[in-house]
């Protein structure tokens, strides 16, 4: 393969750790949201509340993260200076605003047992940008030049909600005793279950692109993800309803799986940018399927000037 | 340069860089232009779409080559033998332009009968003194002319002018009063200069030069053949070249052999064709018309000697030529004697020649360095220029400087010829410590181009103004300051001496009007006595033709008087080229001479004054109106009819005849054999380098014979050459150049971030069968040693520089080194210099760092005093073999005189 | 009222009001962007130079600010230049500020080993001093062959293929004056 | 989505540019001619002087005479110098005819020099991305970071399929970061704005008016486009190797360059992708798709807490 000296054609992120960490928490912050109001509407008060705080406090740990990763942390208001429907990182911040402040505000007046109204009034408005929030990070890394992401864009908002879910439900049934845990434990193996497919599904459509999760930081980040949440989701459907150790190290190790495999997604893509070989292969292909390029060769007829000037 | 002077007349380019839209095929030779002189390349590149054929003939792919259409590598060293395989292959096939080599080349002019080539002498010319190491030129002059003054006065000492002084035309390369040199007009007398070249290329057949340069027989006559089908009257081509052929042992006759060239295909004085000299620093032209040169004074006129010219009139009469326009010698020195002394310059104390400080055969920079080294210097002052880095040798230029008594430098960063007392190689190896080191030394921070006026000579001859813009800041002076308020200061205080040494300086005239709180001196001021005055009337003069030899008319140098003309400076015209009608742009500043772009340009027309062809018009003669016009300023008198015969007690310019365009020339023509004015031959003839691999494949005589060394001298050690044992220890052809990054020896650029990112260190390239070879390994590290010193450098591997193959199949390989680098600096390296030696060419006294021999090896060089035992014992080494057979020098034993 | 202000020029606002939906021209521009002014239309006056490396002669524009340059570029009058310039004479303005730049008289007496601060007022005259006690001590009216000679070989004065004609021009009438010969510059090198 | 659909503009109008309405100034932008780039790199020091950008290092790669080796925060003109065992030109029967031929028979070499800069493009990845709206298309169709508004949030870095935006890790230059948050570092990303000042003092930008060859040639996109079919044209006549241009199209994946290139090898040679596409084409797909899965999260949720006992 042809390339400048083996220099990479795109440039790798410049995010940092708290990226792949909000992944998660957003993700948590979403999901719980949601397993809140639906529990609420079973009348499970105590899996309600907890997943209510889990949630809260995801929401309030994730404009944090985001905020310390920016160059200008000062600056992070100029988010909201706009509304770009071609940005997913800036309808993202609208979200996480929307959810955030419905969840907080909800959760505080759990807390206060006050207005009740008010407060089902923002667990429903939370519940409904909930979703969104868990699934938005999906696009936001899709939305790039990144082989291994953009070519993943129609699995990755599948699998970030997924991985909400599940780590929703762990986090839900490390903090709710067993006998109230039910939904939580079934979500988290449910969600384990179904990223682990859409997991297969996309390296099976990414092809040599997706090699990247079987090397370097990326490969090790993605067993563990697997590993991890699979064990933890055995451990939930086995003994979570019997024993509270049991579901508290369950839902940990879901959770840490989970984790992990937001983290192994954010190595991947450094990884693919990295390698010019992904950027050349993945285009060239594209050329010999569909025959369009960038270049104009001798004789060739390029649209006429007149347009696009 | 004397090879363009002695040739044509002029020691400057012939032509200018717009004027190289106009050419067919352009020769660049000896010159990496589009890396060093870029934005001049860009009328390269305008030919070249214009469908003109672009030839690079180097030993390396440059960033030129990558724009050529065709590249041709050569040996380094070797390129005489090219041109001489080029004027065979034109001669042989009777190809030259007869009709302009006829009448505007000496080509048919009778050589003395004593005259013999390298033919003859085994590779000698005719008069070699072995005693002297010199040539007598008595039997190279034209049949029936006679050196200036009698056989009596060269007993004196008496000698024609050369080097410098030549640069400017043969001068004294006089005739008898008005007599024609004796002519064949067929041009096919045996001793007719057309038919001595005939003779002397004879053997430099395609052959020949294939085992030679290294080139194909192919790429040879490919360029012979683009040359000659662009050349004649519709088609002209130009040759561009630099100090790859300068910094030569037998640098002037590389740039000779170009002139023998562009003469035969009839391309001087003709738009698109010429020879442009490319100059590398902004007024490097102008520091030799108005010399900071040892042997000249301002207008290439040449310094008083201790040997020759006794008093003013020998002088004077020695370098008038009583034929064109050095008919004038007088009054050009008398004018220049009344802008040095004023009215204290008089006929009545002989414009006080007498008093002049007297030269002898070399005081130039390299022969300094000698007498820093034996402790007959004291004193030193360096204003823009680093020895320390850019000179060949520079350790023996750092010891030397360690060992005066004083030394000023001024520049605008503290460069290495300012810090070599504690921040040099030889202060790390242990050779120097500053305890030990006597010299008292004044940096002086300098004022840079943008805080100053003053006026730069470029490559072209043009004189271009740069305005002030800014104030200095603190300490920050021009040049023009220091040395304004220097001359000031010594004549307040040796006013009341009556030493009789005292005498000169306070005759000197020293009175410029200052401005600004730092009394900064006037630069326009200087340049109105530079342009000249009457000085009765303080009138401006217009031109040289206005000079006086009476001592009426001041003018600090002739050559460019008119530069003020009425009182305004024409250096300063800024006239935008939009608004000027040609591309000639005659009023965007002031060339000299009397602001020509293209010299000799009467050469454009044919004999009768017509273009030679519509195509190539560019100057000719109006009948009608009675004077020559065209494009340029005619570098011709305006009425001087094409037809005019001069009559016999003709002098001057008036025995010009109307159809010879060379007018500084004695008998106005060209000179493809030139009779007197240089030091190693009338014609170019193939010499090997100082150092080289190899022999002379022509004769036994190796190198140029007449080229200067230091055997005595301990500090400058040669390497083994061809045929001596010892020789291979150091088999590599080994050649130095500058990046378009950096600028010489990287004062001015070293310190400039943006620059210094962009070429962030010293290395070495090399082809990767050498690599291979030797295991250097590409990106890691070389040392490149000679008996001088020993670099390190990062290696590159390149197909651009190529081993040659030359004659019986004997590959050589090439090694390139930039010689930026140094010890200061924001990046720092080795200097490519401290490998070179400081033998030089006879008539200008340049090094010859374009083409030496050199051993390398992988790896960093030794550190700390391991470096020069290193250095020492391979040299020992070397020696010892060599001495064991020493090869014998045919110039040391023959005597053909 | 100041709130309505601040509300008129959110951006979001702007997208709709100005006709950019998504945000991505003018509705987005902010009020330095609009009012960007070239530094070169700043500059109080500008000044035609020559660039000061090759022999080339490239025309320079020197844009001056409060007694600064605050920019170099190429002089598109010049009929050689063009306006166009190369790396080393586009960074005219980093070499005459160049972070090496020396601004002070810097002196080094015998054997020193530092470099130590001398006013140029000082420098100057002392080395008015050297030239003229060099000069006695080694003045020559002759060879040694009886040849008239009427100079100094202690001094030498290197320098001026990068300087000024009137420099050069000084230089050599200077010296021929005091009877040093030893004058050379890069022409040679 | 269909509303977003709606919201695209047709092929070859740079997006965002319209809403100038009579203010909106002709397009413009660069023709990189690489057949006559002498690799001088004053366009790199031109844009670095007039830009105030800082230095960026001084690192010696070996990779011919490339030492600046990429386009990023602190370069916004980058010169490529590839060294090829392989002739400049080519007859018409296909037989090749080495410009140099040094040495052992001489295989053709030729070296070539490209002088890269931020493409412009007229659908950008990272001005659509851009979350402050800090990216921004100006009046004359051009891509320009403005440096009061950007938070660094670093989304325009890998969205750009060129590589050409970074984010600058030295120290700032203009309006530093407060005290406060102890910052060191600039945080800022920077790019080429085709001298955004310059233009509207009506002056040509900086790399473009040095070029010593005129291979950056600044004008009119649309005179621009001409010009190079007709260097296109001539190049193949006399036989050059593998000329062809890059980015003139706007048919391509980011709708046509606003500086376009005429390279003589391969995109990727030049460290170029071949095929580049803006990202955000899939997005009202990528959109869809995301709804969907949240809707899923949703009922996938709210389903497992509803159907399926407390424990």
């Amino acid at each position: 393969m042809r390339s400048y000296y083996g220099r990479p054609i795109i440039k790798e992120p410049t995010w940092t750790w708290e990226i792949p960490t909000y992944f998660f928490t957003g993700g948590l912050a979403g999901a719980s949201s949601v397993l809140s109001s639906a529990a609420r509407v079973t009348g499970n008060d105590a899996l309600a509340r907890r997943a209510l705080y889990v949630g809260a406090v995801a929401d309030l740990v994730s404009p944090v993260l985001l905020i310390s990763d920016l160059g200008r942390p000062e600056r992070f208001h100029h988010m909201l200076r706009v509304v770009k429907v071609t940005s997913p990182m800036n309808l993202g911040s609208w979200v996480l605003l929307v959810n955030g402040g419905a969840t907080t505000t909800a959760a505080m007046l759990q807390l206060l047992g006050k207005w009740k109204p008010l407060r089902i009034a923002a667990s429903i408005v939370a519940a409904l940008a909930g979703p969104p929030l868990a699934t938005y990070t999906g696009v936001l890394v899709a939305d790039t030049a990144v082989p291994v992401w953009h070519e993943a864009r129609h699995e990755l908002p599948w699998i970030f909600g997924a991985s909400a879910a599940a780590s929703a439900g762990a986090a839900a049934s490390m903090f709710v005793h067993p006998r109230d845990a039910g939904p939580a434990r079934r979500i988290a193996v449910a969600g384990v279950l179904a990223e682990g497919a859409l997991m297969q599904a996309m390296e099976l459509r990414l092809g040599t692109v997706g090699e990247v999760y079987h090397q370097g930081e990326a490969g090790k980040l993605s067993w563990a993800a697997k590993g991890l949440s699979v064990a933890g989701a055995a451990l939930l459907a086995t003994r979570g309803r019997k024993s509270r150790a049991s579901a508290v190290l369950g839902g940990a190790l879901v959770c840490a799986g989970e984790l992990c495999l937001r983290w192994s997604v954010f190595k991947a893509g450094f990884q693919s940018a990295r390698d010019p070989k992904y950027v050349v292969e993945s285009q060239r292909q594209r050329i010999e399927k569909d025959g369009t390029n960038a270049t104009t060769k001798p004789g060739e007829n390029p649209a006429p000037p007149g347009r696009g000037a | 340069m004397p090879s363009l002077g002695t040739s044509f007349g002029r020691g400057g380019a012939t032509t200018f860089q717009q004027d190289l839209q106009n050419a067919d095929c352009i020769v660049i030779m000896g010159s990496n232009m589009a890396e060093n002189h870029p934005v001049g390349f860009q009328w390269v590149m305008e030919a070249r779409e214009r469908g003109a054929k672009v030839i690079h003939v180097d030993p390396r792919f440059t960033r030129t080559s990558a724009m050529a259409t065709k590249h041709v590598g050569i040996r380094a060293g070797s390129d005489i033998a090219f041109l001489g395989g080029v004027a065979n292959y034109i001669l042989q096939n009777d190809l030259y332009f007869r009709e302009y080599v006829e009448k505007y080349t000496n080509a048919p002019v009778i050589i003395d009968e004593e005259f013999a080539g390298p033919e003859d002498l085994d590779g000698l010319f005719s008069g070699w003194d072995p005693e002297e190491g010199e040539y007598d030129v008595q039997s190279w002059m034209y049949e029936g002319m006679e050196l200036h003054g009698s056989a009596g006065q060269r007993e004196e000492g008496f000698d024609p002018t050369k080097g410098e002084a030549s640069g400017h035309g043969g001068h004294g390369g006089g005739l008898h009063h008005g007599e024609p040199p004796s002519e064949d007009e067929t041009m096919q007398h045996p001793r007719c200069v057309l038919q001595l070249l005939k003779k002397h290329y004879r053997r430099y057949t395609p052959e020949f030069v294939a085992d030679t340069c290294g080139c194909s027989v192919e790429d040879f006559l490919e360029v012979c053949e683009t040359l000659v089908a662009n050349s004649g009257r519709e088609r002209t081509s130009a040759f561009c070249y630099a100090v790859g052929w300068t910094q030569h042992t037998v640098g002037v006759q590389m740039i000779r052999s170009a002139a023998v060239v562009q003469q035969l295909l009839g391309n001087i004085g003709r738009p698109g064709g010429g020879i442009m000299a490319l100059r590398g620093h902004a007024s490097i032209q102008g520091s030799t018309d108005i010399p900071t040169l040892y042997n000249i004074l301002p207008g290439y006129l040449p310094m008083p000697h201790t040997e020759k010219y006794g008093d003013l009139d020998t002088y004077i009469d020695a370098n008038t030529s009583p034929t064109g326009w050095w008919g004038h010698f007088r009054a050009y020195f008398v004018s220049l004697m009344k802008a040095y002394f004023g009215e204290n310059a008089n006929a009545d104390n002989d414009f006080l020649f007498e008093s002049l400080p007297r030269i002898d055969d070399d005081n130039s920079a390299y022969w300094t360095v000698r007498q820093m080294l034996e402790g007959k210097v004291r004193g030193y002052i360096i204003a823009g220029e680093n020895p320390a880095v850019g000179h060949a040798n520079g350790k023996a230029h750092r010891l030397g400087l360690a060992n005066l008594d004083w030394l000023v430098v001024r520049d605008i960063v503290e460069i290495e010829s300012a810090s070599f007392w504690y921040d040099s190689p030889e202060v790390e190896s242990g050779e120097l410590e500053a305890e030990g080191i006597r010299t008292e030394i004044f940096f002086l921070p300098a004022a840079a181009h943008t805080e100053k006026d003053g006026s730069f000579t470029n490559t072209q001859r043009l004189l271009q103004w740069h305005w002030q813009a800014v104030e200095p800041k603190e300490d920050c002076r021009s040049d023009l300051w220091f040395y304004f308020h220097l001359g000031r200061l010594i004549k307040q205080k040796l006013e009341d001496s009556d030493e009789e040494r005292d005498k000169l300086i306070k005759a000197l005239r020293w009175e410029y009007p200052t401005h600004s709180g730092i009394q900064e001196p006037d630069a326009e001021a200087v340049l109105q006595e530079i342009n000249g005055r009457e000085i009765e009337s303080g009138r401006f003069l217009s031109g040289y033709p206005e000079l006086k030899d009476d001592g009426s008319t001041l003018c600090g140098c002739w050559i460019y008087c008119g530069c003020f003309e009425n009182g305004i400076n024409q250096t300063a015209r800024k006239k935008p080229h939009w608004e000027q009608d040609s591309h000639v742009a005659p009023e965007w500043a002031w060339a000299w001479p009397a602001n020509r772009r293209i010299i000799y340009n009467r050469a454009s027309a044919d004999p009768d004054g017509n273009p030679w062809s519509e195509r190539k018009r560019y100057v000719w003669w109006d009948g009608d109106e009675g004077k020559w016009t065209g494009l340029d300023v005619p570098d011709f008198e305006e009425d001087k009819e094409p037809g005019y015969v001069p009559p016999d007690d003709a002098q001057a310019e008036e025995a010009i005849a109307g159809d010879h365009p060379f007018i500084m020339q004695a008998d106005g023509r060209a000179w493809l054999y030139v009779p007197q004015g240089l030091e190693d031959g009338p014609l170019p003839t193939h010499y090997e380098p100082h150092e080289s691999p190899f022999d002379n494949p022509l004769y036994p005589q190796r190198a140029n014979p007449r080229r200067q060394q230091n055997e005595d001298l301990a500090e400058d050690p040669y390497n083994p050459v061809a045929g001596e044992p010892g020789a291979e220890l150091y088999p590599y052809v080994v050649t130095t150049y500058r990046l378009t990054e950096h600028h010489t020896a990287g004062g001015m650029t070293r310190s400039v971030p943006f620059l210094a990112e962009l070429q962030p260190a010293m290395f070495c390239e090399v082809h990767p069968d050498l690599a291979r070879e030797i295991g250097l390994e590409h990106g890691g590290w070389a040392t490149i040693y000679t008996t001088r010193s020993a670099i390190e450098a990062r290696v590159l591997v390149t197909d651009r520089v190529r081993p040659l193959t030359m004659k019986d199949g004997r590959r050589v390989h090439q090694i390139g080194l930039p010689y930026h680098w140094g010890k200061r600096g924001l990046i720092t390296g080795d200097s490519a210099n401290d490998l070179a030696h400081m033998a030089l060419d006879p008539n200008v006294h340049i090094q010859e760092v374009k083409a030496f021999t050199c051993g390398i090896r992988p790896g960093r060089r030794p550190r700390g005093p391991e470096l020069p035992r290193f250095v020492t014992e391979l040299r020992d080494q070397a020696h010892s073999r060599r001495d064991q057979e020493p090869r014998v020098e045919p110039e040391e034993v023959r005597d053909t005189s | 009222m100041a709130l309505s202000k601040l509300l008129e020029s959110w951006p979001a606002l702007r997208q709709l009001r100005e006709g950019d939906p998504r945000g991505l021209g003018k509705a987005v521009q902010s009020p330095r962007s609009k009012g960007l002014v070239p530094r070169i239309d700043e500059a109080e006056h500008v000044v035609h130079s020559i660039c000061p490396y090759c022999a080339v002669g490239c025309g320079q524009l020197v844009y001056v600010k409060e007694g600064d340059v605050t920019h170099i570029e190429g002089d598109p009058a010049s009929p050689i230049s063009r306006g166009r310039l190369c790396p080393k004479g586009q960074a005219s303005k980093s070499f005459v500020q160049s972070p090496l730049r020396e601004y002070k008289v810097k002196y080094r007496r015998p054997y020193g080993t530092r470099w130590e601060e001398l006013s140029l007022d000082d420098a100057m005259d002392m080395i008015a001093e050297r030239i003229i006690r060099t000069r006695a001590d080694t003045w020559e009216w002759e060879t040694e062959q009886g040849a008239p000679a009427n100079r100094t070989m202690a001094i030498g004065n290197l320098g001026g293929a990068t300087l000024d004609n009137e420099e050069n021009y000084l230089i050599k009438k200077l010296m021929t004056g005091l009877g040093i010969v030893q004058v050379e510059n890069q022409a040679r090198i | 989505m269909n509303v977003l659909a709606s919201l695209m503009e047709p092929a070859g109008t740079p997006d965002g540019w319209e809403a100038y309405g009579d203010d909106r100034k002709e397009r413009v932008g660069f023709f990189t001619d690489t057949s006559v780039c002498i690799g001088c790199k004053a366009c790199e020091v031109a844009c670095k002087e007039w830009n105030l950008i800082p230095e960026d290092g001084r690192v010696w790669t070996g990779e011919s005479y490339d030492h600046t080796s990429q386009l990023d925060a602190n370069t916004w003109r980058h010169v490529a110098f590839v060294e090829q065992r392989k002739p400049l030109l080519t007859n018409g029967d296909g037989a090749e005819l080495g410009v140099d031929t040094v040495g052992d028979g001489g295989t053709g070499l030729r070296w070539l020099m490209e002088s890269d800069v931020c493409k412009h493009c007229t659908h950008a990845a990272c001005l659509d991305v851009c979350p402050t709206g800090s990216l921004f298309r100006t009046e004359f169709g051009t891509v320009v970071v403005q440096q009061d508004i950007c938070n660094g949030c670093g989304y325009c870095v890998p969205a750009c399929p060129f590589g050409v935006l970074d984010k600058r890790h030295l120290a700032a230059t203009t309006d530093p970061p407060p005290a406060i948050l102890g910052r060191k570092e600039d945080g800022r990303v920077w790019k080429c704005t085709l001298c955004y000042d310059r233009l509207k003092g009506g002056h040509e930008p900086a790399c473009a008016k040095a070029c010593p060859t005129k291979s950056i040639q600044f004008g009119p996109l649309e005179e621009l486009r001409e010009r190079a079919d007709a260097r296109l044209a001539k190049l193949d006549a006399e036989g050059w190797n593998g000329a062809q241009l890059y980015g003139r199209d706007p048919d391509d994946g980011v709708g046509g360059f606003g500086a376009f290139f005429l390279l003589l090898d391969d995109p990727e040679v030049y460290g170029l992708p071949p095929d580049p596409v803006v990202t955000t084409r899939d997005l009202p797909e990528m959109w869809t798709n995301m709804l969907a899965a949240a809707g899923a999260l949703l009922a996938g949720v709210t389903a497992l807490t509803l159907l399926g006992g407390r424990r």
